[in-house]
């Protein structure tokens, strides 16, 4: 590491205060009819491939997402959190990233684990249960899924810091959704990452609830994106079922980290078309008509319009995609479906480097109880 | 009329009986309103008595704690929901400087009383943070009540008395017991907080749980009649008050202690009762206390939790080792 | 209690987003050479009595923050937290609250607390160690000091949702730091006042450190007043050592609380003239300079200067403030001096209404301890 | 050299030297730059080290510590202070849920090689939460280690071996030692962590305990010479991971054990070590292990504290009951 320096760090300028509320509407580029409009400041630097690719992986993201679904109803998942109706928020926000870029996810970021080249699969074993994780952090740059609200946003501060101070070009990116920005960590990130300049992106996917409990109920701010200015930081505010808006808008924010001018806040307005998870019933609080003035504003067929328009659609990709997707689909049954649990006595292997002595005999304990187990089979 | 009441139901009637009955009885937390709570143990009180009893927080424990504080220096008793065991946590500065101390801190002016309703334990195959035994964490904490139900109609009974409590209460609510049955006519009322009970007589060893453990317990003591023991259950029901007189009493009977908790064994509440016994009852105990709960790892992945969490056989092996001691 | 009512509490309007911002000057009646100019929307509805009590409480805030501090180094106080500088903060704030108002201050507020007819010997008991508080909350309506940081915020908040439920007409004031702002309590506090539209004040006396760390350590924030855009409240901004200016913005705040619309947030700009507390060393943080600038900027100066020109300071009140505090000084240090503790049984007195039956054993072994050592005297 | 070192400089110069040795070693949290930390603990290190190698943050102990967690993931040896013990609850959630947990849910992946300094325990006539012992909170969470020296050589040894540890390590700090003296020579390198030191030998009875109780023992025993008592003592150095083994050693010898800590007796971590001693020693007993703590009720204003806190009498009187069982 380098950071035996003691010169001090380039400090960020301070975000005009003028400047620093979000536009009341958030920044569109695709209309809900797919014509596309650009944005001031919000510049897209897209090839013809990549619009390709944020189609792809939409697709490939809502197919993932099915796929787990089903895996979840045929009994091989326990729980699992779906991402339909955020595809155009979490592949468009993480397409904005570089290789050499982190991750730091909530429960609900198979999209853009997807994007991140995060075998979905892998990520599974976390819902059926065979351990707590199953994917490699460090190879992929893609945190643990975070599963007590808002406590990963730290962790994304700190590893921005850690970059940082390490004069190291690493963007962080940290998700989390419109609750849990009542919770106090994700305020201590934002405050931690602001005061050191910290290369940190804080996604906010809004998608308008918190389980039951909806937007209304869980703040009186005008939009999520305004809570950037009490940490003097900039507030975006996306369309998130626009992907090109999402990507752009997220672009100009990791942009800026990358420049060493800090971190920002980026709310994807957006919507969880399905349950909170498969084990909530969402009947109870919200309204089918809510359900379809959403769907009508989906993501991925807003895109398709406009790609359709544009010539960059055809048969064969949409085959292509299709292929891929039931390779990913086959890939994540074949990982999970009756996918057994490891030696139980791992267990023992992986909490401590220097176990302690206690180990041992807990370790001899469990054998006792396997082998009799077996013995009584 | 006596019927089959589940923990679920004698929970939820035991809040809206005390709404009922006394109108500064206000519910709050993560998705009690309109949902009725993740488990519906609150199912249906927002319906009955309006927002300003039962409501939605927002996504936050300290502030759902921290508020409740504010809200019984007004003069109201809350009845707080953390909505499960592994997200206390964000709640414990609130816990424990400040509900468990501010009636010593005021000389005794500001009495909260708070009842801090958390479902706790394991298996029913969550994923992680969702199962949970923090119960040892607070019994240490002085000032707080620390309380858990293993049936039904303790379930209604003990809910009322934590929520009438002028003390602070932490409510362990054994979740994986929440379809368990009784029958039982509600509103029941069983013995007071701080009294340990018998739930099994028996002369070879002792048995003490309390919350889920109880059920297994008893499930263990049945089948440990085909070893020929006569095995007592006794149902902590508190940790604090702990009621050392019922415990000691048994261990002077039977001689031999096993005590069983799903939380990780070292520094559990195990310890505390093993300590206690030992020095209140030294030289009736026949061999030391034998202590049963989860290995001291973290709460292992679903499918791997069976290994995790004591069961039957785990006791018996245990009983085994007492009596051979 | 009034809250078996279920119609829906009355919702207060929603801030309008384009005049969220604080000004970029804090507002100021009283120039620094105590001339008064009146600043739109914030009028001063005050007698000439009221003048001369705002006077009254900021000198005698002074003296007895001064006894405060004598006892201390004569060794009859642990430790004591000064308020030295920010007595029109303190005083100006806690002036524009009612009589049935209340008060949740951290371990500072020895200003607040003599305008709120708080006893100040009392509150010293804490700071000599006598018991861990002493003065009466209920009967006060001020809350217990609170020393771990912006906790009490949230008791302010949920105290004001009570009054909110219960219809009465209370406005709660929590006092906190510029430090405490970083926590995730205050967050949450002001959070769930918004949300439920409670009357709560959240009062921050930025008086530009938190121990050593100093704010531009603690925020990125252009000023403490922006955070209440997060939480979609206003934010306003006061000269901290104008006491008028203080009253003045408080009033607002307090008296749109009281209308049902809302928390608010104050942030009061100050200096801690003296050291964190008894037990800090300044000089290892912080300039002679900085706090001869300050210095220049005393509350108490300008306003004498104020008064001097309005005729409303003549000897003879000067005289009787003097005696005024002459008399609280010793009441202090007949309060406080060579007190004594209690009857140590008494620690088993107050944890529980009903204390578990080991307190009798624990109880006795104290008692034993006692006696054992009386006899070994 | 052999000099008179104290506590405090043994801890100054062990994160010093760290910090030379390792360039990934990093100092944070709240006023430990320019100020050197309240206690001056880590006085000199900014000025030595610079702004990214030692720094103050913000206000927020969870930030802190959640800020420490990604900083770990990184590549760094995060080296958090908590101001005070009473200040430790904000961080609960990231230490319970992160800091003890993050290896075992990565299969291995991701070790957090992360100190967490608190100064803890009372003695000093602190105002309300500066003077706390929540060492057992975290005992009982797997996947920690919890340690705590007694000596100043000790300090240096036991925090260096800290920082190098790949994991996360609770380091308490007897505040009320930070002045105590002890001709060493720096750098110390005293025993492991983990392994327990019999500080003086005995026969009679053994006292265990560890931080700032060392000495009170210490003086306990030298006291009780008069009494015709020869008590060893055994200083624990840590609770996770536990030295059952030296513990069980002496109580062999001696038969009588007594564990002393400032921390609540009910549930505190006394009742671990009376449970692994009476089972691992049970039939070498000649009474229950005893505990000596403070009462079960928060800690007291600083005039009161002397009658809360174990202090020679209170041992030496648990001594007698342990020797007249
Ligand atoms: C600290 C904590 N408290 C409570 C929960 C239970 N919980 C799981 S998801 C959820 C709602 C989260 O809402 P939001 O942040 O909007 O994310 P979304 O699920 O909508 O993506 C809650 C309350 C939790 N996981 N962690
Ligand atoms: C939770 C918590 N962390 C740390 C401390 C130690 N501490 C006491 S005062 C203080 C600084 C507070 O600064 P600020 O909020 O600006 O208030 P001020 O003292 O300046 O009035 C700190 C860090 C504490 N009391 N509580
Ligand atoms: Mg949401
Ligand atoms: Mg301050």
């Amino acid at each position: 590491m380098s950071t035996a320096s003691t010169e001090p760090q380039a400090t960020a300028p301070t975000v005009d205060p003028a400047t620093m509320l979000p536009p009341e509407q958030p920044v569109q580029i695709l209309d809900d009819e797919g014509n596309l409009h650009e944005v001031e400041g919000f510049p897209l630097d897209l090839k013809d491939e990549d619009f390709r690719n944020l189609y792809r992986y939409m697709v490939l993201a809502r197919r993932v997402d099915k796929q787990a679904i089903n895996l979840q109803r045929q009994g091989q998942l326990g729980v699992y959190a779906s991402l339909l109706g955020q595809e155009a928020a979490q592949v468009g926000g993480a397409y904005a990233l570089a290789d050499q870029d982190w991750v730091f996810p909530s429960y609900r970021e198979m999209g853009a684990a997807l994007v991140r080249g995060v075998d979905p699969g892998k990520i599974l074993h976390l819902f059926r249960g065979t351990w707590l994780s199953n994917h490699d952090v460090k190879e992929t740059q893609f945190g643990l899924l975070s599963i007590p609200i808002g406590t990963q946003a730290l962790h994304a501060a700190g590893f921005a810091m850690g970059a940082k101070f390490d004069r190291k070009d690493i963007v962080v990116m940290s998700y989390f959704g419109d609750g849990a920005t009542s919770e106090g960590d994700p305020h201590e990130a934002m405050n931690f990452a602001a005061v050191y300049d910290a290369p940190c992106i804080f996604f906010v996917q809004n998608n308008q609830y918190a389980i039951s409990v909806p937007l209304s109920k869980q703040t009186k701010a005008p939009t999520i994106a305004h809570k950037a200015v009490g940490y003097g930081m900039p507030g975006y505010r996306c369309d998130g079922n626009d992907v090109l808006a999402s990507y752009a808008v997220t672009r100009q924010a990791v942009d800026r980290a990358r420049r060493g001018e800090g971190p920002s806040l980026v709310e994807a307005v957006t919507y969880r078309m399905e349950a909170h998870t498969t084990a909530d019933d969402p009947t109870r609080y919200r309204t089918p008509e809510e359900i379809e003035e959403w769907k009508r504003r989906d993501p991925i067929a807003r895109f398709e319009t406009f790609l359709e328009k544009e010539g960059l659609l055809d048969d064969e990709f949409r085959a292509q995609i299709d292929e891929e997707a039931k390779g990913y689909a086959a890939r994540m049954r074949e990982e999970i479906y009756d996918a057994p649990h490891g030696d139980p006595l791992e267990l023992f292997e992986h909490v401590y480097v220097d176990p302690p002595p206690s180990y041992e005999e807990q370790r001899s304990l469990l054998r006792r109880e396997l082998d009799a187990s077996k013995a009584g089979e | 009329m006596i019927v089959a009441i589940t923990m679920a139901q004698a929970l939820n009637t035991a809040l809206h009986d005390a709404m009922e009955d006394d109108d500064r009885v206000v519910v709050f937390g993560e998705d009690v309103g309109k949902l009725g709570g993740v488990f519906r143990i609150t199912d249906k009180l927002q319906e009955r008595f309006g927002e300003t009893r039962c409501f939605d927080t927002p996504l936050a424990e300290s502030g759902i704690v921290g508020s409740a504080v504010g809200m019984a220096i007004y003069g109201y008793k809350p009845v707080v929901e953390m909505q499960f065991d592994g997200f206390t946590y964000p709640a414990f500065e609130q816990i424990v400087s400040h509900v468990a101390k501010m009636r010593n801190r005021s000389r005794g002016t500001l009495t909260l009383p708070i009842t801090i309703r958390i479902p706790f334990g394991g298996g029913i195959g969550a994923v992680e943070h969702h199962s949970e035994s923090p119960e040892n964490f607070f019994a240490h904490v002085a000032g707080l009540k620390v309380v858990s139900p293993g049936t039904p109609s303790d379930g209604y009974s003990l809910l009322r008395e934590s929520i009438a409590s002028p003390d602070p209460v932490i409510f362990f609510e054994p979740k994986r017991r929440y379809w368990l049955k009784e029958d039982a006519e509600l509103p029941t009322q069983t013995e007071p907080i701080g009294k340990a009970v018998v739930r099994r007589e028996g002369t070879t060893a002792t048995l003490f749980a309390y919350g889920p453990m109880v059920k297994t317990c008893m499930e263990a003591a049945a089948a440990a009649e085909d070893e020929g023991w006569d095995l007592e259950v006794v149902d902590l029901r508190s940790l604090t008050p702990f009621d050392a007189a019922t415990v000691v009493e048994s261990v002077k009977k039977t001689g031999h202690a096993v005590v069983v908790h799903e939380a990780q064994v070292f520094s559990g509440f195990g310890a505390e009762l093993a300590a206690q016994v030992t020095e209140r009852a030294f030289y009736h105990l026949e061999a030391p206390v034998l202590r049963v709960g989860g290995f001291d790892i973290p709460y292992p992945a679903a499918k791997l939790e069976e290994f995790f969490l004591p069961d039957v056989d785990r006791i018996l092996d245990t009983v085994e080792r007492s009596l051979s001691f």
